[in-house]
């Protein structure tokens, strides 16, 4: 079965690129892009994907902001964060608010085993994957 | 007296101001680097990631390669000068030479032994007497000989400098009484009481400042 | 005195110190930044120019360009950061809102009227004389209104610093003969002299500082 993924980064940019190389993959399906926090929590109620890969820093609703929304209501949901640098302040929030970890957008290469292993309970720090917590 | 206090309160917070300042414009543009070039970089990783996933044309791979390859290198080119923008330790070694380096005339031995782990304020301080020390050795000694040596323990350090410049029989006398002409000397005193420590000054072959700071 | 004198001497050289730190430390920054990763994103958009060239994929052909702008904004941004690292101006209004903003328990009204052509050493001793006026409204006035009014004429420009705290009589008396207890109002005197001008202190309805600056 694919996995499906919602895309959410404030740069259209971003998240065409992300849609190309995620969408080369079998076990994946790209089920919905977004481009705010707000987009982020409406489209998660409509679609429950399998993951969310979203962008910490966006503008109105950031996504640390948008994680905590949809964690409070569903506490199952997979989040992983985009971020431009492993950042120790982003680490510690992310590791508060219970998401799966934060991944490097520029890091593509380590993208499709980082996503399965999100998916499958796994916690990703940057080109890190830890079992447990 | 009232004023002598104020003065002690101002050498000791130049220091802490001064380092305080290049911090603050450090901090500053390494967030402008990092959310303006960061940024842009990163995505066009990114884009490139995608454009080498839909790419059928075989001859272009090998430079989309190398393209991808030069990225990388700018982007951990930029990363690594914005860690070193974040980081505010002070480089000891660094700071001590190039105050010894003032010294052109003379002949300088150093014997720095120490690590990097001193307290902060034990480095401003060393950092301030060495200074104060250097310029007294450039304005008043009349030897040609310098010796610097830094000496770190587990729970205090000690720096020694001196000159083979000969003392006047006058100044001999002031200084042995503690009376001294300047602020030179009495400010390198404050900056050894600062880190519970001392200062003492020989004026035996030569002049000799004595520190010892503790922490 | 003499001990004054030094006094006077390390409070001009602080603010000159302290802005050549931070100057230095940004030249630094500067270099590094435009020789590496500079160096390293003209490659990248030289390379990108030849794939272009060579590329016979259409399909990519929109995701290529879309990577050419990319790079293209990166190193602007870049020259653009460096640029501002290099740039030396003293941004007066920023600083002067910064001290400013310090004043949260008073009511303020501002009338900043000056070009920022303002010689360097002007702009040092205003906003030295500022930070020193308003560091003692916050430590010594029972009022809760403070005006600030900065304007600059062809070759001087005047700071007055107001509050509506009165003064008591004995400190009426001591600011009257000239004699402070600290060394604040003294330095506001020495920037002033510092810049050919002169400051002056008068205690009816409050308290207000008044400094003239020529250039
Ligand atoms: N290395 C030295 N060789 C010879 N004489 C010295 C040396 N260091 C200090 N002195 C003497 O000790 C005096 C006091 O030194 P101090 O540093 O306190 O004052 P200063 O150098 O005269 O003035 P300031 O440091 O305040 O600019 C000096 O005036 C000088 O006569
Ligand atoms: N805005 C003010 N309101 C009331 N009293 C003031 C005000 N500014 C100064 N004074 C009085 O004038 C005195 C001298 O000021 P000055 O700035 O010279 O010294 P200080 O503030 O006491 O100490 P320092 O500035 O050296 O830390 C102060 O002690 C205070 O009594
Ligand atoms: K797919
Ligand atoms: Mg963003
Ligand atoms: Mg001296
Ligand atoms: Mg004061």
């Amino acid at each position: 079965m694919q996995k499906s993924i919602l895309l959410i980064d404030d740069d259209e940019l971003i998240t065409m690129s992300l849609e190309m190389i995620i969408s080369s993959k079998e076990e994946f399906k790209i089920v919905g892009k977004g481009h705010s926090g707000r987009e982020a929590i409406d489209f998660y109620e409509e679609l429950k994907p399998d993951l969310v890969l979203m962008d910490i820093r966006m503008e109105g609703m950031n996504g640390l902001e948008a994680a905590r929304e949809i964690l409070k209501k569903h506490p199952e949901a997979t989040i992983l964060f985009l971020t431009t640098f492993s950042d120790d302040e982003y680490i510690i929030e992310a590791l508060k608010l219970g998401v799966r970890g934060y991944l490097l957008k520029q890091d593509y290469k380590a993208l499709d085993t980082a996503l399965t292993a999100a998916i499958n309970g796994q916690s990703v720090f940057g080109g890190t994957i830890i079992n447990k917590l | 007296s009232l004023l002598k206090n104020k003065n002690k309160h101002l050498v000791l917070e130049q220091d802490q101001q001064i380092h305080l300042a290049t911090l603050n414009e450090r901090n500053r543009i390494a967030r402008e680097i990092h959310d303006n070039v960061g940024h842009m970089l990163s995505r066009a990783i990114l884009l490139l990631g995608a454009i080498k996933t839909m790419n059928s044309d075989e001859n272009i791979m090998p430079q989309l390669e190398m393209l991808s390859n030069t990225l990388d290198e700018s982007m951990e080119k930029m990363r690594n000068s914005v860690h070193d923008l974040r980081d505010d330790s002070i480089d000891l070694a660094k700071n001590f030479d190039d105050i010894i380096k003032e010294l052109t005339n003379f002949q300088v031995s150093t014997e720095l032994d120490f690590e990097n782990n001193l307290p902060k304020e034990v480095k401003f301080s060393l950092i301030g007497i060495l200074k104060e020390g250097v310029t007294n050795i450039i304005k008043h000694s009349k030897g040609d000989k310098v010796s610097i040596i830094l000496h770190q323990n587990r729970n205090f350090c000690t720096l020694t400098i001196s000159d083979n410049g000969e003392l006047n029989s006058d100044i001999k006398k002031m200084i042995q009484s503690g009376i001294f002409e300047g602020i030179g000397l009495e400010n390198i005193r404050q900056r050894a009481n600062a880190c519970n420590g001392d200062a003492y000054f020989y004026c035996n072959d030569g002049f000799t400042i004595f520190a010892r700071l503790n922490f």
